[in-house]
């Protein structure tokens, strides 16, 4: 058996998102759309069947593009069923839905392959496939001035981004003369790293800092949450950061020589992301400075990763598992959060203010509002503070400890913040509230929106069962 | 020694970086775009000195070809010879401006200088070996077939993109565009 | 017994949700079925752990070692059984006050109790934690959507000041995780195990530390009491009275059950600190309390004096300050909620609790008066309500620690008559205030619920045994063995031996002697 | 001949420039541009780092990085257009301070 | 086996029985008429007494069987360490004599009552209250240990409390309450701990005293880290000043004047029988710890000596009639307490005994005529009312005289005896003797102003007379037989009295000497010198010595601060200093009330602002913060992309010059 084959949960997903894009040409009424959307599961579905199918069949495949460990294969299912997620929350009346389930799919691609990717090209060429489809989904609704502001911004920073990623790229190359990734570890394993390697390290983590809006990459994150439509913004607030971390995961060996660098965005990111949304008022800002502060802390269960092993998901307090769990919780939460967001108003600005005696009006929507918010803040019992204690923990095992501290700081900070999410929800009447927003929900959306609030509550029960979930995957 | 290629190299590298920088000094949209291409050509020497013939065309057919006619296309569109020089966004920038990000620059570069010649670790082939087309096709489908597949993926989504876009050039009626684009 | 205690609330929160869908006043009898039930229960729990500990250990979260572990002894089951009988009331008093969204306010006031219980039951620290955790919300709710005056400022200082306040017992108790999977290379939460963890005594003096502010802020410990003087008054009388019967008894109860075994010898060095904090709490709670124009902010002044003075009892580390405090907590646990029954009653019939506005009552209710004097001289330590007890025993200990703070105690309780008399002539006597619109006196609900607490009060007042006989003597006692070791062997909770006066009586003995 | 090293330098002199470019710059066509030049700067990069090691890969790198920019000017420009219609300016502070919606 | 049987009745009925009818009063109070729950109360107390009797008779004759005490123990109450005590109560010749005292006198008041609060407002409160405060007295003596005592003791207050600010509607009433309640607590601090004490050092079990006295002074006690000695002198001095609170002796007296504001009635019960003497009670009761430290009775003996002058100094210038037989009282009880600090413990409750009869009976003569003239109770604004009121008239004489301590009267004898041992036992002295003497010269004194002011001369009221009823004039008939004879008991040679106390307070008493003549001469000087007081009194304030032109006004109280704010009644300044009590109010308003006010207000604030505001600080340095980093986020490319490029300067300078392999 060829090692083309390993491709093939990529290839079906590019095919998939083509012929979408034919297939929506067709598909004139909302019944039609909702097909799409069915089909884009399937697809979904599809090449997760075979990911698990390939799976540890091969080591580097496809000319060293490619591996298919158990454990890349756990954080590609994770990221595709975040994506598939999005797409069955994401509320698309429009026209265009063919095409923005289509993007989802290529969004979708980019992120397994930038958890399964092993060699740098791949890496720039993955990122560029996620963040591509993610400016057009950022400016899909072209009428919107805003949307046009978040799109422009989102391109250019992202495009700057990029070229850093590229320049490190180039400058490590240069050094070793080699783009796998495997290969590099072990070069750079071995002794002090020479500076040019050093500073090609260093712009490469600009570019990926960027991609997960860690301080002081961070500054585009607000505006083009607020600009995206709700469910793209989740995306890039789950399953885009969760990629970008799973493309950072091999470079683990940085944590020698990068060890500063990566703290010091670290620390920055929990702290500085909470103090952000301290006094906001527009939520979706909010949400995105809670993404900007939860980088921060996978970022502290990146710095505990110890590089001389290889990653694996075991069963106790262990950085990897802990960051793959964290991806999973965070993304649920957060999209969950966007989802509700994006049945509130048709427009992008949500403040505070449209949120207004929900709790009574909707008392569904509100209540998995609730829960998500609960779990991001990371209250007990919620799923988030497992993954926290995770996360923590694991720093704490690495002797993080100031680090970990910091941490405990900013979610004190961050408390703040969600509790006025939920104080506007429920304690303020309905009069109060100046839009007079009545929610437009449809029955699947609630359904889809119940299901996730519920596993969140599940897995907050008992956390085990997640983490088996994950490790299930093989 | 002065060769002819280090008189080619040096030459064309400083024509580049001239032309570069009168791009981020011009204030008309115009010229900023015949300094780029003149950039474009400079690197594209550049690239031949360092015996990659093929891209050095690709450069200009590409990049100056293909890349400034669209930019220069748009620019024709919008016209912004209907603005006058003097509007505020193609002004040029103020020294003042230029202090913080230069001053950053010069850092990166200082660095980057220092790297490259302190250290001096970088194994430095004695001889530009050329790397002909057939060796890059060769290279490239060989190897690298999943980097191409993908490449052609991302100019597919490009042009989704654009499509999407452009769609809106059509239409005069926002009202009726709202619903179509309708998207939370 | 034991699940049943968990398990009847979470069912009540169900029964409530389904029962609000007929109607309000469904939601609420729902309520007071399910918090009867769970009374009755945790009754009998309690009997039982006169004679045995109740005990139930399951592995929940392998990944951590947490544990599902709770364990009953009598002390754990005394305040399950205060927490059931308080939110009996809780409930009882918002049946006319609490108007809308009932079905919500009770499931809070549900969960409420499941959290607080749990907490008192708990044995693996990360579920005391997930306890302690689980009151933060449903306060939130109850202060913030159904308080009063700056509902959500109050309800905010109160969750943020107790959610800092349990990072650092968090941290500490996440320490001593960590070090004692060091050492044995497991990974555990359960207290049993922990608590032999080998800490030197650096660490054990920041473990300590770190558990003492997360328990001193719910407690609350001067200087970290000022969420309770917006969090008391702006809340529900039935939130007030949970924070004040029964949260912050979780705060002492968390230091005397898991600071302190931690704590272990470095306790000492914090002793000399901690009655001084518990001293200048007891004057400064009362002193203030004398200058509070608002009757329930005087209230609230005034549970925090009585609570330092419950902090006195557990600082001296004496048995007799243990069972002092013990006792005093369960009558503070009723005193302070009558009082804030009371000064309710008073605000929802006046819509005002300022001072000035007051006096001259006794004229139109004089039943709420007499309740209300009563419940000030338990305040005050009137012997022959239980409070008298406690503060007797706790400043007996309070002298054999050191004469001064006995004496600084003794003098206390003057100073508590100084301002309970002020909260009742203030509001009963004097002249009627003018424009005084028509008061009614309490209603037979308000009676009841008053007239079992007076009578609870009076029964411990001459009972204390009730409480503090089944209390081990090794107090406070190491949780293994904890009561294992008292004698009554019946299981009702009367089995006080009240025996008739010939048991006493012996023959006349010489001249010199009496008659017995 | 070793020019590999000072291309490098070249190389990170024209990128350097391009970002000061987008910093400076107020005008959205202008920013794109110097976003071109980042672009093929970080490939003159590769190709000289190629050279140094005397094998295709930094070249096909080069390749890689050409349809990449390609596809942002194309989404970028049109963008540029949209916004143009939108608010009569291309000026990304005054679009910036501008209300949304 | 001695249970509650017919031989040793159940001695806690004696309160019960009060107990009882104060239960049934509140808990039927809507429901009662106020005139039944009068009754009610009023059977209860007298149920109580007869059982009383009973339960004495019972205890002599187990006493003739050579028992000390009768003592029914019913359950543990206080388990605790060393505070250890029963629920249970104890019949002896003490607690005899003064449950008999209390639940009789109380009786006679009750009946009083119903008639004398006929007309007024919330009957059944007061009802309950007083039956009550009788039921809490009963507890107080009867209790067989100090902690079960203190049950009583503070029962007492709290019911005195209530009935004090009966009239709740005048702040005036309240705050004299507040004063009573405030002032006497601060006394109950004293006694907890001086019981505590005891309790640490010895036992407080009322049948085991004598153990204190075999406790080892020498020792070092390991608490406190001082001889046993001294710590019984303190645990003294401790007890002293519980007595003192509630028997308003120096320095703790000044809540007693103020006590007037209550209903008549009750401040009879509180001067007679009840409250004030059971400061009387517990150093009798405690004699043991007094008598062992020969500082401890001269501090005793000099407090009540000194009390007993200022009394009477203060009452000779009142002019409220209550005023004047409150500081009477205070001054009598100095008596007692001079007696018990003389070592005469017996005598103190002799004088106790007889004290009870005719306080209570002027107290409610008093009551009387101020119910007959509406509530007038300026003594220079009455007069003349021997021809309205004969019957009360003789009552009150008989009363008066027996306060002068006209021979043969019963205030003689015990007065008398009192001042022989001053001078003749070992504790006593001549300078205890003197004050003594002279105190009795200025309560004849008083004594007979009180009857020609009130009662003779021309009748300086102004409203007209409206008569008592039996209900209240009989009680003053029986009183007053009481108060003329009851003296009999302690005849000098016969002395009854001691006798029958000798084997309660045996070896402690310190002996006068019981030369006969010398006694009979002290006798005499004591008589001559109290009809000498008697006739300066008829003399200054006989029949037109009083025009209706000088008229002292009544003292009006600032119920905002607890004091006697008048002007100056007199011409002279000592009268005016005399009348305002000698300034306590408002030394202790200078020195205690109002600092500890103000330090209340001032801790206040600093709560409000300084702690709370620390809190509040922290908040805004994080939004400082927020500000500082927000301001940045201002959706210009431009900047932003400069933020990045600070990023990668700052990556780049720390990877160049922190060097690569750090951490």
């Amino acid at each position: 058996m060829s090692t083309w084959f390993n491709v093939l949960p990529e290839a079906i997903l590019s095919i998939a998102a083509t012929l979408l894009l034919i297939v929506s040409t067709l598909a004139s009424t909302p019944a039609m759309r909702d097909l799409l959307r069915w089909l884009s599961v399937f697809a979904v579905v599809a090449s997760g069947v075979a990911l698990v199918y390939v799976s540890g069949s091969f080591g580097l495949s496809a000319d060293g593009w490619l591996n298919a460990t158990s454990f890349t294969t756990a954080v590609a299912l994770v990221l595709l069923s975040l994506i598939g997620w999005a797409i069955l929350a994401s509320p698309v009346p429009g026209e265009y839905a063919g095409e923005w389930f289509a993007l989802l799919l290529f969004a979708a691609l980019g992120s397994i392959i930038l958890a399964r990717v092993a060699n740098l090209p791949g890496v720039f060429l993955g990122i560029e496939v996620l963040s591509i489809s993610l400016y057009i989904m950022v400016a899909f609704r072209y009428t919107s001035r805003n949307s046009l502001k978040g799109g422009a911004m989102y391109l250019v920073l992202a495009g700057v981004g990029s070229a850093f990623l590229v320049f490190g790229m180039a400058l490590i190359y240069a050094m070793y003369g080699t783009m796998s990734v495997p290969e590099l570890a072990v070069l750079s394993r071995s002794g002090a790293l020479p500076l040019v390697a050093a500073l090609g390290y260093g712009m490469f983590l600009v570019g990926v800092g960027f991609k997960l809006a860690a301080v002081p990459f961070h500054m585009w994150a607000p505006d083009v949450y607020e600009a995206a439509p709700a469910s793209a913004a989740g995306v890039i607030a789950s399953a885009s950061k969760g990629a970008t971390i799973a493309a950072l995961l091999p470079f683990a060996f940085l944590l020698k020589s990068h060890f500063l660098v990566i703290a010091l965005l670290c620390g920055a990111s929990m702290i500085i992301g909470n103090l952000l949304g301290l006094r906001e008022t527009r939520v979706k800002r909010i949400l995105a400075y809670s993404s900007i502060a939860h980088v921060g802390y996978i970022l502290l269960g990146f710095l505990a990763i110890n590089p001389e092993t290889p990653l694996s998901l075991p069963a106790n307090i262990n950085p990897d598992g802990a960051i793959v769990f964290y991806i999973v919780v965070y993304g649920l939460s957060a999209l969950g959060a966007f989802a509700v967001l994006g049945m509130l108003r048709g427009d992008n600005i949500v403040t505070l203010n449209d949120l207004h005696g929900l709790g009574r009006t909707q008392p569904v929507a509100a209540a998995c509002m609730l829960v998500f918010v609960v779990s991001l803040a990371g209250l007990p019992i919620s799923v988030g503070f497992w993954g926290k204690l995770y996360l923590f923990s694991a720093a704490f095992n690495a002797g993080l400890v100031k680090l970990a501290i910091l941490g405990l700081i900013g979610s004190a900070i961050g408390l703040f913040y969600y509790l006025r999410i939920i104080v506007h929800l429920f304690m303020v009447s309905p009069e109060m509230n100046p839009r007079g927003v009545v929610p437009v929900t449809s029955g699947f959306q609630k359904s889809v929106l119940v299901a996730s609030a519920s596993a969140v509550v599940i897995f907050s029960v008992f956390p085990d069962w997640l983490y088996l979930l994950i490790r299930g995957f093989k | 020694m002065i060769t002819l290629d280090s008189a080619i190299f040096w030459t064309s590298a400083v024509v580049a970086i001239i032309s570069t920088l009168s791009v981020l000094l011009s204030r008309n949209p115009f010229h900023a775009v015949l300094y780029l291409i003149l950039s474009l050509f400079g690197v594209a020497m550049i690239f031949y000195t360092l015996g990659a013939p093929f891209l050095a065309a690709l450069e200009v057919i590409v990049y100056a070809g293909a890349i400034m006619v669209l930019f220069l296309f748009v620019v024709q569109m919008l016209s912004p010879a209907s603005v006058p020089d003097s509007a505020a966004d193609l002004k040029r920038p103020s020294v003042g401006q230029f202090i913080f990000p230069a001053g950053l620059a010069a850092v990166l570069l200082t660095t980057t200088v220092l790297a490259l010649y302190r250290s001096g670790s970088l194994a430095s082939a004695d001889d530009t070996n050329v790397v002909s087309a057939r060796e890059l096709g060769v290279a490239l489908f060989k190897n690298h077939y999943l980097g191409v597949e993908l490449a052609s993926l991302i100019l597919l989504i490009g042009m989704v993109g654009g499509m999407h876009l452009g769609r809106a050039a059509g239409s005069p009626d926002d009202a009726e565009e709202d619903e179509k684009v309708a998207v939370r | 017994m034991l699940t049943l205690t968990l398990i009847i609330p979470l069912a009540g929160v169900l029964f409530v949700l389904l029962a609000g869908r007929v109607s309000a006043n469904g939601a609420r009898v729902a309520a007071l079925i399910s918090t009867v039930l769970s009374l009755q229960v945790s009754y009998l729990l309690a009997a039982q752990t006169r004679l045995s500990i109740a005990e139930i250990d399951k592995l929940w979260i392998p990944s951590f070692g947490v544990h599902f572990a709770i364990r009953a002894d009598w002390i754990s089951a005394l305040f399950v059984l205060l927490t059931s009988l308080l939110t009996v009331f809780a409930v009882a008093v918002s049946w006319k006050e609490i108007r809308e969204r009932v079905t919500s306010f009770h499931v809070w006031l549900l969960l409420l109790q499941l959290g607080v219980t749990i907490v008192f039951l708990a044995r693996d620290l990360m579920l005391f934690y997930l306890g302690w955790e689980l009151m933060l919300i449903p306060m939130l709710f109850i202060i913030g959507s159904w308080g009063s005056g700056r509902k959500e400022y109050s309800a905010f200082k109160f969750v943020l000041f107790t959610f800092t306040g349990s990072i650092f017992m968090l941290a500490a108790m996440f320490y001593v995780y960590y070090k004692h999977n060091v050492e044995t290379g497991t990974l555990t939460f359960h207290m049993d195990q922990l608590v032999q963890t080998s800490l030197s005594a650096t660490e054990r003096w920041w473990v300590f530390l770190g558990l003492l502010i997360g328990f001193g802020v719910k407690a609350p410990m001067v200087p970290l009491h000022t969420w309770l003087i917006d969090a008391y008054p702006n809340a529900p009388t039935a939130g007030s009275l949970m924070l004040s019967g029964i949260l912050s008894k979780t705060g002492i109860y968390g230091l005397i059950r898991i600071a302190e075994p931690f704590g272990g010898e470095v306790f000492a060095d914090f002793q000399p600190l901690l009655v001084t904090l518990a001293v200048v709490g007891i004057f400064y709670g009362a002193w203030i309390a004398l200058s509070q124009r608002d009757i329930k902010r005087l209230i609230a002044y005034a549970s925090l004096s009585h609570v330092s003075f419950i902090l006195l009892g557990m600082f001296v580390s004496s048995d007799m300050g243990f069972r002092g405090g013990i006792l005093q907590m369960v009558n503070h646990g009723i005193a302070t909620a009558a009082l804030f029954l009371i000064a309710g009653a008073i605000e929802d019939r006046l819509q005002t609790r300022e001072f000035p506005s007051l006096g001259g009552l006794w004229r139109h209710a004089p039943v709420m008066g007499a309740f209300l004097l009563f419940f000030a001289f338990a305040s005050l330590g009137l012997p022959g309500t239980g409070n008298f007890v406690g503060e007797l025993y706790i400043i007996g200990a309070a002298l054999q620690f050191h004469w001064v703070v006995g004496a600084l105690a003794a003098l206390a309780v003057l100073f508590a008559a100084i301002y309970s008399l002020r909260l009742f002539t203030g509001t009963m006597h004097g002249p009627e205030p003018a424009a005084l619109p028509a008061f009614s006196d309490t209603d037979n609900r308000e009676n009841l619920l008053l007239t079992s607490m007076a009578a609870l009060l009076i029964l411990l007042g001459f009972f204390p045994g009730l409480v503090t006989s089944p209390i081990n003597p090794s107090a406070p006692p190491p949780a293994a063995t904890a009561v294992a070791a008292h004698q009554p062997k019946t299981t009702s909770l009367l089995a006080m031996n009240i025996s008739s006066p010939e048991t006493k009586v012996i023959a006349a003995p010489a001249v010199s002697g009496g008659v017995e | 001949m070793p020019f590999a090293e000072p291309a490098l330098v070249v190389a990170s002199i024209l990128f350097l420039i391009g970002a000061v470019g987008i910093v400076v710059r107020r005008n959205l066509l202008f920013v794109l541009m110097s976003l071109e030049v980042m672009l093929n700067a970080a490939g003159l990069a590769f190709v000289a780092a190629s050279a140094l090691h005397g094998e295709p890969d930094g070249q096909i790198f080069f390749l890689f990085i050409l349809p990449v920019a390609s596809a942002e000017v194309a989404i970028g420009l049109a963008l540029a257009v949209l916004i143009y219609r939108k608010f009569r300016t291309l000026d990304l502070w005054s679009i910036a301070d501008s209300a949304g919606e | 086996m001695y249970g509650p049987s017919f031989d040793y009745p159940a001695l806690w009925l004696i309160a019960g029985f009060p107990a009882i009818a104060a239960l049934l009063v509140f808990i039927f109070s809507t429901a009662m008429r106020p005139k039944t729950a009068g009754w009610v109360a009023t059977t209860g107390v007298g149920f109580g007494f007869l059982w009383a009797i009973y339960c004495f008779v019972a205890f002599n004759s187990a006493a003739g069987e050579g028992a000390a005490y009768l003592r029914q123990n019913h359950w543990q109450w206080l388990d605790a360490g060393y505070i250890q005590a029963s629920a249970g109560f104890l019949m002896d010749r003490v607690s005899g004599i003064f449950s008999l005292i209390v639940t009789g006198v109380g009786f006679l008041i009750h009946i009083f009552s119903t008639a004398y609060m006929e007309e007024e407002e919330g009957q059944r409160r007061y009802f309950g209250y007083l039956s009550l405060f009788v039921a809490s007295m009963l507890v107080l003596v009867l209790a067989d240990n100090a902690f079960f005592m203190f049950l009583g003791w503070e029962g007492v207050g709290a019911c005195s409390f209530a009935l004090i600010g009966h009239h709740y509607e005048k702040s005036e009433n309240v705050a004299a309450a507040l004063k009573a309640f405030f002032v006497t607590r601060l006394g109950d601090v004293f006694l907890v701990l001086g019981v505590l004490l005891l309790a640490m050092v010895a036992t407080v079990d009322f049948t085991r005293l004598d153990a204190i006295a075999q406790v080892d002074l020498g020792t070092v006690h390991p608490v406190f880290g001082i001889t046993n000695q001294n710590l019984l002198f303190i645990a003294g001095l401790l007890l002293l000043g519980g007595a003192a609170g509630k028997s308003a002796q120096l320095p703790l007296q000044t809540w007693l004047p103020d006590a007037m504001a209550g209903p008549t009635p009750v401040s009879a019960l509180i001067h007679a029988a009840t409250m004030v003497t059971a400061g009387v009670y517990l150093i009798a009761r405690f004699h043991v710890v007094f008598a062992l430290s020969p500082q401890l009775m001269m501090i005793v003996a000099a407090v009540g000596a000194l009390t007993a002058l200022y009394g009477a100094t203060c009452a000779i210038v009142q002019s409220d009639i209550k005023r004047i037989l409150a500081f009477s009282t205070i001054s009598q009880i100095g008596y007692m307490i001079l007696a018990l600090g003389v070592g005469a413990f017996s005598l103190g409750l002799f004088h106790f005994f007889t004290h009870a009869f005719f306080k209570a009976l002027l107290f409610l003569a008093a009551g009387t005529v101020i119910h007959s003239l509406h509530g007038e109770q300026n003594v220079f604004k009455m007069g003349g009312l021997r021809r309205e009121l004969p019957g009360v008239f003789w009552a009150t004489l008989a009363g008066a005289v027996a306060l002068a301590g006209i021979p043969l009267t019963s205030g003689f004898f015990s007065k008398d005896a009192i001042l022989w041992s001053a001078l003749t036992t070992d504790r006593g002295n001549l300078v205890l003797y003197g004050i003594g003497l002279f105190t009795a010269l200025l309560t004849a004194i008083y004594s007979a102003r009180f009857i020609y002011l009130v009662f003779l001369g021309e009748s300086r009221a102004t409203h007209h007379i409206h008569h008592p009823s039996p209900r209240q004039t009989w009680p003053l008939y029986i009183l007053a037989f009481f108060a003329l004879f009851a003296g009999v008991l302690n005849i000098p040679g016969l002395l009854h009295w001691e006798h029958y106390f000798q084997p309660q307070f045996g070896e402690w008493t310190a002996e006068p000497s019981h030369v006969l003549s010398a006694e009979l001469i002290a006798a005499l000087v004591s008589g001559v010198l109290a009809i000498a007081g008697w006739f300066i009194g008829a003399a200054v304030f006989g029949p037109k010595k009083v025009d209706s032109g000088r008229i002292i006004p009544e003292p009006a109280m600032n119920p905002a601060a607890i004091e006697i704010e008048t002007p100056r009644p007199y011409k002279s300044g000592a009268a005016s200093f005399l009348y305002r009590a000698w300034d306590f109010d408002r030394l202790y308003n200078a020195t205690i009330v109002r600092p500890y006010k103000s330090i209340a207000r001032i801790l206040g604030a600093v709560d409000e602002y300084v702690v709370n505001g620390l809190f509040e600080a922290g908040s805004v340095i994080l939004q400082l913060f927020h500000g500082f980093v927000v301001t940045l986020q201002n959706a210009r490319v431009g900047r932003y992309a400069a933020v990045m490029l600070l990023g990668a300067a700052l990556i780049a300078v720390i990877v160049t010059f922190f060097g690569t392999d750090n951490l």
